[in-house]
């Protein structure tokens, strides 16, 4: 819960004090109401997503809202040609503040391989994206990760979008990675480093070389 | 597809056909543009063709101007005898052609997309107006001369840092010889598409040529 | 088409005459899965016209084809039905092998049919349950997505991707089965029945269910025959035309399986057919493990069309050449055009492909079979109440990806 | 013109031709390494076997395996001719597709990559190389041979310019042919036999003549690569515009290769054109693409306070303009360049006469080099001919400049290009005329590179290179050749004759010029550049 600033009594007496708006921020990442906004692919996971193995509820944002009015989290799920953009403008601009935006997909993040005059290359150009789930579809994993991705800045106010970094990418490249969306402090990377060193073999001079 | 069907054709509308052929068992009759209704018709009543499969169009803008540019391909199968045909006609750009669905209702929507995609006019259509575009969409998509990418946004993009393609990407994203570039080839301009294919200047290949830049 | 003004004539409506209202579905909503636009004209509550408009998922299928090489298809064609990838797959190679001519090894055939067939189940599946769903009915499609995800487990394994696979190859498939690709597909099949006992248990006797689906989006032999349609909307009005039968492809003549048929065409039939269309998948692909070859390649050795092995690539200047040529420039098909079609999750899925001889395909034409079955939608609606809109257009089984391309 | 018959096509010939040159001409190829059109045959490949219908057969006996009898019996198959040294002759009929000559090649074929190296990932040749190609038409299988490969020298040294891998040579000769009969210089020749023989330099010599680079073009596979061109780029990612060579004024045509995605041009290939350079350039000349990115100027330069300041491009217009707008009539020297195309040299002359009134011509280039009677034409400027005859008045040599500016009769100098033949002191003079800075007197220098005129000027107004832009150069024997844009010019550099259309508009000048489409129409039509169009030559 945001940050705590001082336990009264112990946590059995059961109060704490905390800032209001990490109070607020911790209230509202755990009750996101969602509008999903299912166009294509992605729809089939998305139905994944919500089903009994993956199981979005865990996550307090399995409740959608088909009104955008009730909404306050837009999934845009699937590919978003130039015909239908003006409809999620509309859904977008409809919906009241505090909202966020999480991009389902390649196709909603960059257009992905439909480069071509019907497509829109990223939802991006159309409105304000706050998390991006690549994958084409990205697995339910992926997917989680977003979500997370989006309670962590709705708890911790980052600003700018966020992006869910490739699963199979080695830590230290995640690391170092600008704009990486987490962060272990320097030592780890050190640690990392020396890991990495360790087995990694100078060639003596004749070896390999026939 | 069938042979038969083929054969009386080619005896009860004779005058109508300009050419058959069975390329891979698929039987095909092409018929003038002018009989292309009568010989639905024939086909539906006569035949039983009445299982309407599909109706597309196929752009050769190089067939220009000796021969008309699209060539409509009809496939229509029969519920009672299980045969098959093709059949096809060519069009001129900006020629219209008879609508078939009075013939087969289902030709409504196929119609309507071959007027979106390649603007062949239809002769009375109930309604024709584009179906997978948007109407204030200008120009014909699956028309070669089309650039594939020439995106024509209703919504206006926001302005966003550093989204714009960076090299390899760009004007060919990396594709082996480049995009086949069909306005260029029809000015006659391009050399050559692929090694594969095209003019053999003197001993070794000449690439396939660029993109004009204005000028 | 002239509107339907039945409603009105009718002595029995106590409704007072009302002036039409216009009322526009879509093209985000729950129902009309985010890409069909519906500008309903309505008398009170019951439909006089609609206009259906597709085309918010166009994404360009046809002219993407012309840009790559012939290979470079199969990511496209996957996320055409993007239920039932394989099937596209399939069809599309099936298509490219007889304008080339090839012949592929039996075992890579069975292979093609038993992942098709899995994908035709899911393909199934997640339509009932969706439809289910959306009459109010959640539980079902928790059930039915419950063992969609086990099939998904075994196209992941099998293809390395749950849903869009790409595992097709012109001459073949990209890779052979893995070893125990049988076992883990029969181990799934009770609880795939088990699913559905329990789902039908629940809803074939739920008087809400069945008021919503029986005689309600009726659409008559002749509609059906007349618009095109096909695949389980054909068959629901009792036509029997499966392209499995009727022109057997691949090795289809050798199984023993039952066409599904539906009487009055009806969203109940249309949900029923379904269902059995399952257990006949299952059969299919039953006898599919006992013939399959234990052993031998899934794809043909025409080097000229076919990559070669990575030993061969690494190892052997050809091996080097024919891996620079098909990456490079692209399997080279003669010149000329054929049609192809094969029985799609929605009905018969065709692809038109025109070869000018070169690395790059021509044109490449797909028959979607939701765009007729959508088309005769009009027929289906017409008269009934604005609420039927829900049930029928879900039992029509509406693939963006496929309706729009 | 007398006919024979090629696969059933009737195809026809000039006496003496072969019945490859013959199909050639016509377009169709007939797989073939060693023949090349400009080279003498060596018929030493045997690619391009081909069985002769007419006339007497021959036969060759041969033991041919019976199945039924499980032993080998005696058989003849046709002998099968080269197409490359057999002269057509009137009604022949020839089967270049014949089951005979298939087999033949497809043979032919695997024992060419008998030995090769798995090199297609490295090597420079992939993409456009004979033996992939032929791969594909010819051979279609893998292969058979399972030991080891023979070895041999890889990556020697030929020369400066020219590197060599033994592995991948096909012994063709065409490299040995061409440094003797088209160079004369005869430094290349094979040793050894069979599987084992490879190309090597005559005792104490290297390759390193004015032609060194065409031995790497007229290799069919990448045994012979130009150090110049490899490890740059794939050419699968490259694409041509025809272009003209601007290094002599002989004009060779060329292919200017370059990729789109970065707007780089990575080398030049000469392109075929039977009354200019037939098939050839000279090393010099395939060089010349250096300069379009190489000491580039893009931006403006402007002299003031005795040094000399980098502006952008829109300053440094504003400055020539004000430079122009100051000069004294008839004391403005104008200087065409033969660097530069007709249709630069053509605007200039038309806009200084129509509104400055100028009567000074002058014409620069580059000084003369070492010519010889191949290509190189002792004339190093392309477009010498096309702005003489694109200039209002017969422009004067340079030295008369430097006359006229000592004399007080010159005091403001626009000029054209970078290149002049004068020596640094003979320069002196427009130095000094520069350096009283953009004020009343001064010299106004258009450019692409830098060199001694951009050095001697006080505003430098960058323009595009060749590379950038389209024009019409006319070479030593009147024939003039048009070369279109290839790459995109940087930082919104137009050519030299829009540039100043532009300065004149600022100066409120009536200019109707705006595409070059326009200058062309509006040049003199005795210039044969209105009318012809040289891409791409018929071979």
């Amino acid at each position: 819960m945001g940050t705590v600033k001082q336990v009264i009594g112990g946590l059995d007496a059961g109060f704490v004090t905390t800032k209001f708006n990490d109070l607020l921020a911790w209230a509202q990442k755990y009750s996101l109401f969602q509008y999903p906004f299912v166009t294509a692919c992605c729809g089939m996971e998305f139905m994944a997503v919500a089903g009994p193995r993956y199981d979005m509820a865990r996550f307090g944002a399995e409740a959608p809202r088909f009104s955008p009015r009730q909404a306050d989290l837009l999934w845009v799920v699937g590919t978003i040609s130039q015909r239908q953009a003006p409809a999620l403008r509309r859904i977008y601009e409809q919906m009241a503040e505090p909202k966020w935006v999480l991009a389902f997909g390649t196709c909603a993040s960059c257009g992905g391989f439909y480069d071509n005059y019907t497509t829109v290359p990223g939802i991006d150009k159309i409105i304000p994206v706050d998390v991006f789930v690549p994958g084409c579809p990205p697995r339910p994993e992926a997917v989680f990760d977003g979500l997370m991705l989006l309670q962590e800045k709705i708890q911790t106010g980052k600003k700018g979008p966020l992006v869910v970094p490739p699963a199979h990418l080695p830590k230290l490249a995640q690391l170092r990675q600008k704009g990486s969306t987490v962060d272990f402090g320097t030592a780890e990377i050190q640690r990392l480093e020396a890991e990495r060193g360790e087995d990694v073999k100078l060639l003596e001079p004749g070896d390999g070389e026939g | 597809m069938s042979k038969k069907i083929i054969d009386r054709l080619q005896k009860d509308h004779g005058d109508a056909v300009e050419e058959t052929s069975d390329f891979r068992g698929d039987h095909e009759a092409r018929v003038k543009a002018k009989s292309w209704k009568k010989v639905a018709l024939w086909l539906r009543d006569d035949l039983q063709m009445d299982h309407l499969i599909d109706l597309t169009a196929v752009d050769y803008p190089e067939r220009e101007p000796e021969e008309p540019r699209f060539e409509m391909k009809l496939f229509v199968r029969s519920t009672k005898t299980n045969e098959r045909i093709r059949l096809a006609t060519r069009v001129g750009d900006g020629e219209k052609i008879d609508s078939l669905v009075e013939v087969w209702r289902g030709a409504n929507w196929a119609e309507r997309e071959v007027f979106d995609m390649f603007g062949i006019p239809f002769e009375g259509h109930p309604d024709l107006r584009r179906i997978l575009m948007y109407e204030e969409f200008e120009g014909f998509p699956l028309r070669k001369d089309y650039p594939i990418d020439r995106t024509q946004p209703l919504v206006a993009y926001r302005k966003v840092e550093g989204t714009d393609k960076l090299p390899p990407f760009g004007p060919d994203e990396g594709q082996p010889w480049g995009r086949i570039d069909w306005q260029k080839r029809l000015d006659g301009e391009e050399v050559q598409v692929s090694p594969s294919i095209g003019v053999q200047s003197g001993d070794r290949k000449a690439l396939s040529t660029g993109p004009e830049h204005g000028e | 088409m002239e509107p339907h003004y039945e409603a009105l004539e009718d002595e029995n409506t106590l409704e007072l005459p009302s002036e039409p209202m216009r009322l526009n579905m879509g093209p985000s909503h729950p129902a009309m899965h985010g890409t069909i636009r519906m500008v309903l004209e309505l008398d009170g509550e019951s439909i006089v016209d609609v206009d259906i408009q597709p085309g918010y998922l166009h994404r360009g299928f046809e002219k993407s084809c012309e840009r790559g090489t012939w290979n470079q298809v199969f990511p496209y064609a996957d996320r055409l039905n993007y239920v039932s990838p394989m099937l596209n797959n399939v069809g599309f190679a099936l298509a490219v092998e007889k304008l080339i001519g090839l012949e592929i090894p039996e075992r890579g055939t069975y292979y093609r049919t038993i992942l098709g067939e899995l994908a035709r189940i899911s393909d199934h599946l997640t339509c009932n349950g969706a439809s289910a769903m959306e009459l109010g009915a959640f539980t079902p499609f928790l059930w039915l997505i419950k063992v969609r995800d086990w099939i998904w487990d075994i196209q992941e394994q099998e293809t390395g991707a749950r849903l869009t696979h790409s595992f097709g190859r012109i001459g073949g498939m990209a890779a052979p089965p893995t070893d125990g690709f049988k076992e883990s597909v029969l181990a799934i099949f009770d609880e795939i029945d088990h699913a559905m006992m329990e789902s039908e248990a629940l809803l074939l006797k739920n008087r809400i269910f069945l008021d919503r689906t029986q005689n309600i989006g009726n659409l008559s032999q002749e509609h059906a025959i007349a618009m095109g349609c096909t695949g389980i909307i054909l068959r629901s009005t009792g036509v029997d035309y499966d392209v499995r039968k009727a022109y057997p492809y691949m090795f289809y003549d050798r199984f023993d399986f039952d066409v599904p048929v539906g009487h009055d065409g009806d969203n109940y039939d249309r949900f029923i057919c379904r269902f059995e269309e399952i257990r006949q998948s299952m059969s299919i692909i039953r006898q599919a493990l006992e013939q399959m070859p234990k052993s031998g390649p899934v794809s043909c050795d025409d080097v000229r069309y076919v990559y070669p092995d990575k030993s061969d690539v690494y190892n052997t200047i050809e091996g080097t050449i024919a891996h620079f040529k098909l990456v490079m420039e692209g399997l080279k098909p003669p010149p000329g055009e054929v049609y192809s079609f094969t029985e799609g999750g929605n009905g018969e899925l065709g692809f038109y492909i025109v070869s000018d001889g070169s690395g790059t395909p021509y044109r490449v034409r797909c028959r979607p079979p939701c765009w007729y079955n959508l088309q005769a939608c009009r027929d289906m609606l017409l008269g009934d109440m604005i609420a039927d809109i829900i049930p029928t257009f879900g039992s029509i089984n509406m693939i963006g990806g496929e309706c729009d391309r | 013109m007398p006919t024979f018959k090629l696969d059933g096509q009737e195809i026809p010939f000039e006496p003496g031709d072969t019945i490859i040159r013959a199909a050639w001409r016509q377009g169709i190829e007939i797989p073939h390494y060693c023949w090349h059109p400009g080279l003498s045959i060596a018929a030493n490949c045997r690619m391009c076997l081909v069985e002769i219908k007419s006339g007497r057969q021959m036969a060759l006996p041969i033991l041919e395996w019976d199945a039924k009898k499980k032993e080998y019996v005696n058989a003849t198959k046709p002998k099968l001719q080269p197409a490359c040294q057999i002269q057509a002759q009137e009604d022949m009929e020839v089967e270049s597709k014949s089951d005979n000559a298939l087999k033949a090649q497809e043979t032919t074929q695997e024992f060419l990559l008998l030995n090769h190296p798995v090199d297609c990932p490295i090597c420079d040749q992939a993409g456009e190389c004979k033996l992939q190609d032929y791969w594909l038409t010819s051979q279609k299988k893998l292969k058979r041979k399972k030991t080891e490969p023979v070895h041999k020298p890889k990556g020697v040294r030929f020369g400066p310019t020219i590197v060599y891998d033994a592995e991948r040579c096909i012994m063709c000769t065409r490299c040995i042919r061409f440094v003797d009969e088209v160079a004369n210089d005869p430094v290349l020749d094979m040793r050894e036999r069979g599987n084992t023989n490879e190309i090597v330099l005559s005792p104490g010599r290297e390759l390193d003549n004015d032609y060194t680079l065409m031995t790497e073009h007229v290799c069919p596979v990448g045994a012979l690569t130009s150090r110049d061109f490899r490890f740059k780029a794939r050419v699968w990612f490259l694409k041509s515009q025809p272009g003209v060579c601007t290094g002599c004024a002989t004009g060779c045509n060329t292919w200017v290769d370059y990729d789109p995605r970065y707007q780089r041009v990575y080398r030049l290939r000469p392109r075929d054109n039977e009354d200019v350079n037939q098939y050839w350039m000279c090393d010099d000349g395939m060089l010349t693409y250096h300069a379009f990115h190489e000491d580039r100027i893009v931006a403006g330069r402007v002299f003031a306070q005795g040094r000399v300041n980098e502006v952008p491009r829109d300053q440094a217009l504003a400055a020539a303009a004000q430079v122009i707008g100051k000069a004294e009539k008839g004391k403005l020297a104008v200087v065409l360049s033969a660097q530069h195309s007709s249709e630069d040299n053509f605007v200039l002359g038309q806009l200084a006469a129509e509104h400055l009134g100028a009567d000074r011509f002058y014409l620069t280039g580059k000084p003369d080099w070492r010519g010889d009677e191949i290509l190189r034409h002792t004339d190093q400027n392309p477009n010498r001919n096309g702005a003489k005859a694109v200039s209002p008045t017969a422009p004067e040599p340079m030295s008369r400049l430097v006359s006229d500016i000592e004399a007080g009769e010159v005091t403001a100098v626009i000029s054209l290009g970078p290149a002049t033949e004068l020596t640094e002191a003979e320069l002196a003079p427009i130095q000094n005329l520069a350096s009283q800075g953009a004020g009343a007197a001064s010299h106004v220098n258009l450019t692409a590179n830098a060199g001694p005129l951009t050095s001697a000027a006080s505003v430098v107004v960058p323009v595009t290179s060749v590379a950038e832009s389209s024009g019409t150069f006319v070479n030593a024997d009147g024939i003039a050749q048009q070369f279109k844009k290839a790459v995109q010019a940087p930082g919104g550099i137009q050519p030299a004759w829009h540039t100043l259309v532009e300065i004149g508009k600022m100066l409120g000048w009536e200019i109707d010029l705006a595409r070059l489409g326009d200058v062309r129409a509006a040049m003199p039509k005795a210039l044969p550049a209105a009318a012809e169009e040289a891409a791409p030559a018929p071979a």
